[in-house]
């Protein structure tokens, strides 16, 4: 068996498996936890308290006017890879093949070209946050292993995309292995660490929204 | 393949023809002949998007050697399209040639020194080759 | 009344093994999806340090607001969270040390006034002002409180119901004698009536005139009323300190009393915490939705204004008001004050931030009871004052004692020419006749 | 003029006598620069080269295989100027084409590695068998493993024609009941050179043999000892559709608008980006088409099993992901440890708050 056809093959369903049960088993042990009650009279209907879920799962990417002078690098660079990645991954047409193959949706992709041009800025901007994580006494102090792991197991995917779009260096097949490996590893890591927040971010913003909705508190 | 409303390799046409500019640069400038290869660039549909660019010249050198070849200048002085093909008529290779005259069009000296040989008997054998047929 | 208190702050003292079980059961105690998901979210972007005043005025990573709950954390993953097993496996949540629960002493207390603007910035939607609140259980449960004025005032608080140990027949006796001194009509402990207020222990000890002020406007709007001397003191130090069963006891202590004359209303005093605690988590310690309706002060006056039964003369000057984190941030009562100020026709200045992205005074969250973070909050004051001075007024008014106290107090270090006022008793001063 | 004759009469000798000039010995050094991907001004030079060269003993032997290779060679190259080629080796023995068969076959395979002991060359096609002593593929009643040690060790160099003979190709394919390998896999301490393919491009195998004849030595090779002139790019690098896939505009179906269109076939399982083969220039049927030009993906036939590489309608970028039922099975499994986990948790947080007291939470 080629390392290719191990990557697209027994390694692909072992760290798709393995990332659904974790992604279930955390999610689970988070929410079924018992619950709090909240008896007091809230402020708003519930319908303002869904709206206000809704709206801070918006609201929460653009930080409020007043914090912009101290946190525009950090915004600026997390929104930069946030968005690049995003659009590498739902814009990169063998990607939207893997996921139409496995989920049976598909949509257009976009031209290699800017797919290219996010991955580098995706690139770049992720070296600049390691270097800040590095050097910030804030970042460095709360960083974990699981910040620079986490780090590392998103920037190799990126990075053998990025050599595997060029086809610069090696051949394909072996970048190809090489960069689903990679995202493999991504996968199986994701329910443990901190990329959990992919899924976390949502829940955390809605939960919050809702409750400070209930409180009339600012969002 | 004619159908196309987007030929996909117009740019490599386009890097072609500043490379054979280039070429005409070093011959007009050193006297250096050059030429580049055209059967193994990925070309295929707009080859004669090429050909068409290059149009037709005055002048057009028919071989015929172990296969046919077609030397054929282009409408620009000095570049020549070559293309050899084999006794069947299959193109084996094909190259745009940049020189005053293509090296394969002048007579080797060895061969000219054959023929020279030949050249005294040449009316005899023609009588020959008549009373032949007769 | 930081003269009344005897005891000096002694320092952190290490706690041993059976203090640092106490906490770990402290801060797992009371786990819920909520707490759960804000402790496994956190994606250490440092953005919460930028909106957090000790941090932005010290520079000192360790102020950082997340960093605060570590141990909360370690102690979720590690006990409680959905991989506890591999962590306790693998040892990747180390078990908290004494040593480390000694240090965070200072960052869960000291450094912290929940103002809550860390909840505001996290892009993660974790509200870590109140992971911060729940940290306090765990340290309390380890007798790990902020020792000095915080510690002995929720002590006192939890075993007689008032911070400063006063009975209900002392109670009843100030009240008269603030009646009396203020000319105004007091209600005490009466059988039955609509509205109970209730008042803040820096009221009873600092701004005895603030409970006049209270009587004034209710006498005004021709409310039936009354102070119960059994639901009285609404402060919650035990709130601040952590101590679950002293704030549990003040908060189902005053819902009883409201209970008991059959009130619709409790209204809650110039006050922030106790605010948060009585309008949002009363109802949930009582166990059922409450009969009758919180108001914080600032919000019944508005509300008395818009339906005419308050009615008040117009006294224009320049002046600034200071949010209380925990009424206009945290609680929704921002927009009240300003209705008051605008009916005074006062010309409200409003200070940079206000509302919503406010800065703390620099005392909640009970810091102002601990004395070792005077240096602390004096460096959080800088931001207040700065952002006052830019307004150019010389009054400044808030709807919270504690804020008010700590606002005079850095005011007086600096010899400021600035007066710091009540709303309330701006108020109750200009009632129409 | 008797074989030992021939063997010493340089190509332009013989050219001359049957009346061919020099030009048609530079026609077919342009042919094969060209095809060997090196510089026109080389043509001169390896026109010289030619003229002044022997002819080469060449052994062929066909293992495990389907002579498709042959037929390819054969067939493509008989009536064009590379039979100038053939003019130029003495395919001293291969077994399909020689008219002697049996003993005199035999002895003709001797007599050919004996009188050119070191200089032959010996092209092989077909995979080799080792399972069981190699009884799964016998010649004259020798297997092929014997017959192929036998006969490198004189060889000058190996050439392995066609996937078979170099990885192994199809009778490698799984589960390979006779165990069957590529010439690489046995011979050692000999140059080899691989023209995989399935079959393999009949232009790589002359432009080799006239690198060795004109240079006096093998083309380079890659890490796969292919000859890099024709295998350092993949069918991708050189396809035509490249500026499609670059646009991500891909045919989804054979007959959409976009297969019509000429665009991408990579998701139509096209496994051009990891094939190495000179298809998309040399193309084939006399420079008429390749695969994809004909409206069809890659196969991937000149590499390594390439038979079990996943489907050939399966596009690279795909897998086989676990399928919806196991992805429940995976959710199901997640949600009963998260619950379990949830559930011991609750346990704890209960015996915290009994040994800390009453809860603020907990009903009066």
């Amino acid at each position: 068996m080629t390392l290719l056809a191990f990557a697209r093959g027994p390694a692909l369903q072992a760290a798709l498996l393995i990332m659904i049960a974790g992604i279930f088993w955390r999610l689970a042990g988070i929410f079924l936890l018992p619950p709090r009650a909240q008896h007091a009279a809230p402020r708003h209907s519930l319908a303002g308290r869904i709206g206000g879920g809704a709206l801070m799962i918006v609201s929460r990417f653009i930080p409020h006017h007043t914090f912009w002078p101290r946190v525009a690098m950090s915004v600026v660079l997390s929104t930069t890879f946030h968005l690049g990645l995003a659009i590498i991954l739902l814009g990169g047409a063998p990607h939207i093949l893997l996921i139409h193959q496995v989920t049976g949706l598909t949509w257009p992709g976009l031209p290699k070209g800017l797919i290219v041009i996010s991955s580098g800025l995706t690139l770049a901007s992720m070296i600049v946050l390691l270097i800040r994580r590095i050097t910030h006494p804030v970042l460095r102090m709360l960083s974990t292993v699981d910040d620079y792991l986490s780090w590392l197991l998103v920037f190799l995917p990126v990075l053998t995309g990025i050599l595997l779009a060029g086809e610069t260096i090696g051949g394909y097949g072996t970048l190809l292995a090489l960069h689903i490996l990679s995202v493999e590893l991504m996968m199986v890591w994701l329910p443990f660490g901190k990329l959990m927040h992919g899924a976390l971010v949502f829940a955390g913003r809605w939960g919050m929204g809702m409750n400070f909705a209930r409180k009339g508190a600012a969002t | 393949m004619t159908d196309f409303t987007y030929l996909p390799d117009e740019g490599l046409v386009d890097a072609l023809i500043m490379e054979i500019a280039d070429l005409l640069r070093r011959l007009i400038e050193h006297g250096e002949a050059g030429s580049t290869v055209l059967l193994r660039l990925p070309l295929s549909p707009s080859r004669l998007t090429l050909d068409h660019c290059l149009g037709q010249g005055e002048i057009a050198v028919l071989l015929d050697a172990a296969g046919r070849s077609t030397i054929r200048e282009t409408s620009f002085p000095g570049v020549w399209w070559t293309t050899h093909a084999d006794d069947t008529g299959r193109v084996i290779a094909m190259l745009i040639e940049v020189a005053f005259v293509p090296h394969i069009v002048r007579a080797d000296i060895d061969d000219v020194a054959r023929g020279c040989q030949r050249l005294p008997g040449a009316t005899n054998a023609a009588r020959r080759a008549r009373r032949t047929v007769a | 009344m930081s003269s009344d208190a005897k005891a000096a702050a002694p320092p952190a003292e290490v706690p041993n093994a059976g203090q640092v079980a106490a906490a770990v059961r402290g801060f797992i105690a009371d786990i819920g999806p909520t707490v759960a998901l804000a402790l496994s979210s956190c994606v250490h972007c440092g953005r919460c340090a930028e909106a957090c005043q000790f941090y932005v005025q010290t520079g000192d990573p360790r102020y950082t607001p997340i960093h605060k709950v570590e141990p909360f954390r370690r102690a979720y993953e590690r006990e409680v969270g959905p991989f506890a097993f591999a962590y306790r496996l693998l040892g990747l949540a180390p078990k908290i040390t004494p040593d480390e629960l000694a240090r965070w002493q200072e960052l869960i207390y000291d450094s912290c006034n929940m103002c809550g603007r860390c909840s505001l910035i996290c892009p993660m939607g974790i509200d870590i002002a109140e992971l911060v609140e729940r940290a306090r259980h765990g340290m309390f449960a380890a007798g790990l409180a902020a020792a000095d004025f915080l510690g002995v005032l929720a002590e006192k608080e939890h075993a007689t119901g008032s911070p400063f140990g006063l009975v209900r027949s002392q109670f009843e006796d100030m009240l008269h004698a603030v009646g009396r001194d203020h000319g105004v009509v007091m209600n005490v402990d009466k059988g039955t009536a609509d509205i109970v207020p209730t008042v803040s222990s820096i009221d009873v000890k600092m701004y005895p005139a603030s409970m006049a002020a209270i009587a004034k406007v209710l006498n005004h709007m021709g409310a039936s009323w009354t102070f119960r001397t059994d639901g009285f003191d609404a402060d919650n130090v035990s709130l601040t300190a952590g101590d679950r069963a002293g704030q549990r006891k003040i908060t189902l202590g005053i819902v009883k009393a409201a209970l008991a004359c059959d009130a619709n209303t409790v209204v809650m005093p110039e006050c922030g915490h106790s605010f948060t605690e009585m309008r949002w988590e009363a109802a949930n310690a009582f166990g059922e939705a409450l009969p009758f309706r919180v108001l914080q002060i600032t919000e019944l006056i508005a509300e008395g204004l818009s339906v005419g039964r308050i009615r008040v003369n117009k006294v224009p000057h320049s002046a600034t008001y200071h949010d209380a984190c925990q009424l206009s941030r945290r609680g929704g009562a921002t927009a009240a004050p300003r209705v008051i100020l605008e009916a005074l026709g006062v010309e409200l200045h409003e200070m940079e931030d206000a509302g919503a992205t406010n800065w703390c005074c620099g005392g909640g969250g009970g810091v102002a009871l601990i004395k070792r973070a005077q240096p602390l909050m004096d460096k959080a004051f800088e931001i207040k004052q700065r952002q006052i001075e830019v307004t150019g007024v010389a009054t400044i008014y808030t709807s919270c004692s504690g804020c008010r106290q700590t606002l005079e107090h850095g005011g007086k270090a600096r010899n400021w020419n600035k007066t710091v006022a009540s709303l309330l008793e701006l108020v109750a001063d200009n009632l129409k006749d | 003029m008797d074989d030992r004759e021939t063997m010493t009469e340089t190509l332009c000798a013989m050219l001359a006598r049957r009346g061919f000039g020099r030009r048609s010995l530079l026609q077919f050094a342009i042919a094969m620069t060209s095809s060997l991907a090196l510089p026109p001004s080389v043509a001169p030079v390896m026109a010289a080269n030619l003229a002044k060269a022997k002819r080469r003993s060449v052994i062929w032997l066909s293992f495990q295989e389907c002579t498709g290779c042959l037929e390819t060679l054969l067939r493509s190259s008989s009536p064009t100027i590379d039979s100038l080629i053939f003019d130029f080796i003495s395919l001293d023995y291969q077994e399909a084409l020689m008219a002697a068969a049996g003993d005199a076959a035999e002895r003709t395979l001797r007599e050919a590695v004996a009188a050119n002991k070191g200089q032959y060359l010996l092209a092989i096609d077909g995979s080799i068998p080792i399972k069981d002593g190699g009884v799964y593929s016998l010649t004259g009643g020798r297997s092929n493993v014997e017959m192929l040690a036998e006969i490198a060790t004189n060889a000058r160099a190996v050439l392995a024609i066609g996937t078979c003979a170099a990885y192994g190709g199809i009778p490698k394919a799984y589960p390979n009941p006779t165990g069957a390998v590529g010439v690489d896999d046995l011979v050692s301490g000999k140059p080899i050179v691989n023209i995989p393919g399935c079959p393999p491009v009949p232009e790589v195998l002359s432009g080799v043999l006239v690198h060795f004849i004109s240079f006096g030595r093998l083309p380079d090779l890659d890490d796969r000892k292919r000859p890099l002139a024709y295998f350092g790019t993949t069918i991708h690098d050189q396809c035509y559709r490249r500026p499609f896939y670059d646009q991500g505009k891909f045919a989804k179906s054979f007959d959409d608008a976009g297969a019509r269109q000429g665009w991408c076939l990579f998701e139509l399982g096209c496994k051009g980006p990891t094939t190495h083969n000179a298809c998309a220039s040399l193309k084939w049927n006399g420079g008429a088409s390749f695969p994809i030009e004909s409206g069809h993906g890659c196969l991937g036939c000149s590499e390594p099993d390439f038979w079990d590489a996943g489907g050939f309608y399966t596009p690279l970028a795909g897998g086989s992901p676990p399928g919806w039922r196991n992805a429940g099975i995976a959710a199901a499994v997640g949600v009963a440890a998260g619950a379990a986990a949830a559930l011991a948790a609750r346990g704890r947080a209960a015996s915290a708050r009994h040994k800390a007291g009453p809860s603020p939470e907990e009903t009066p």
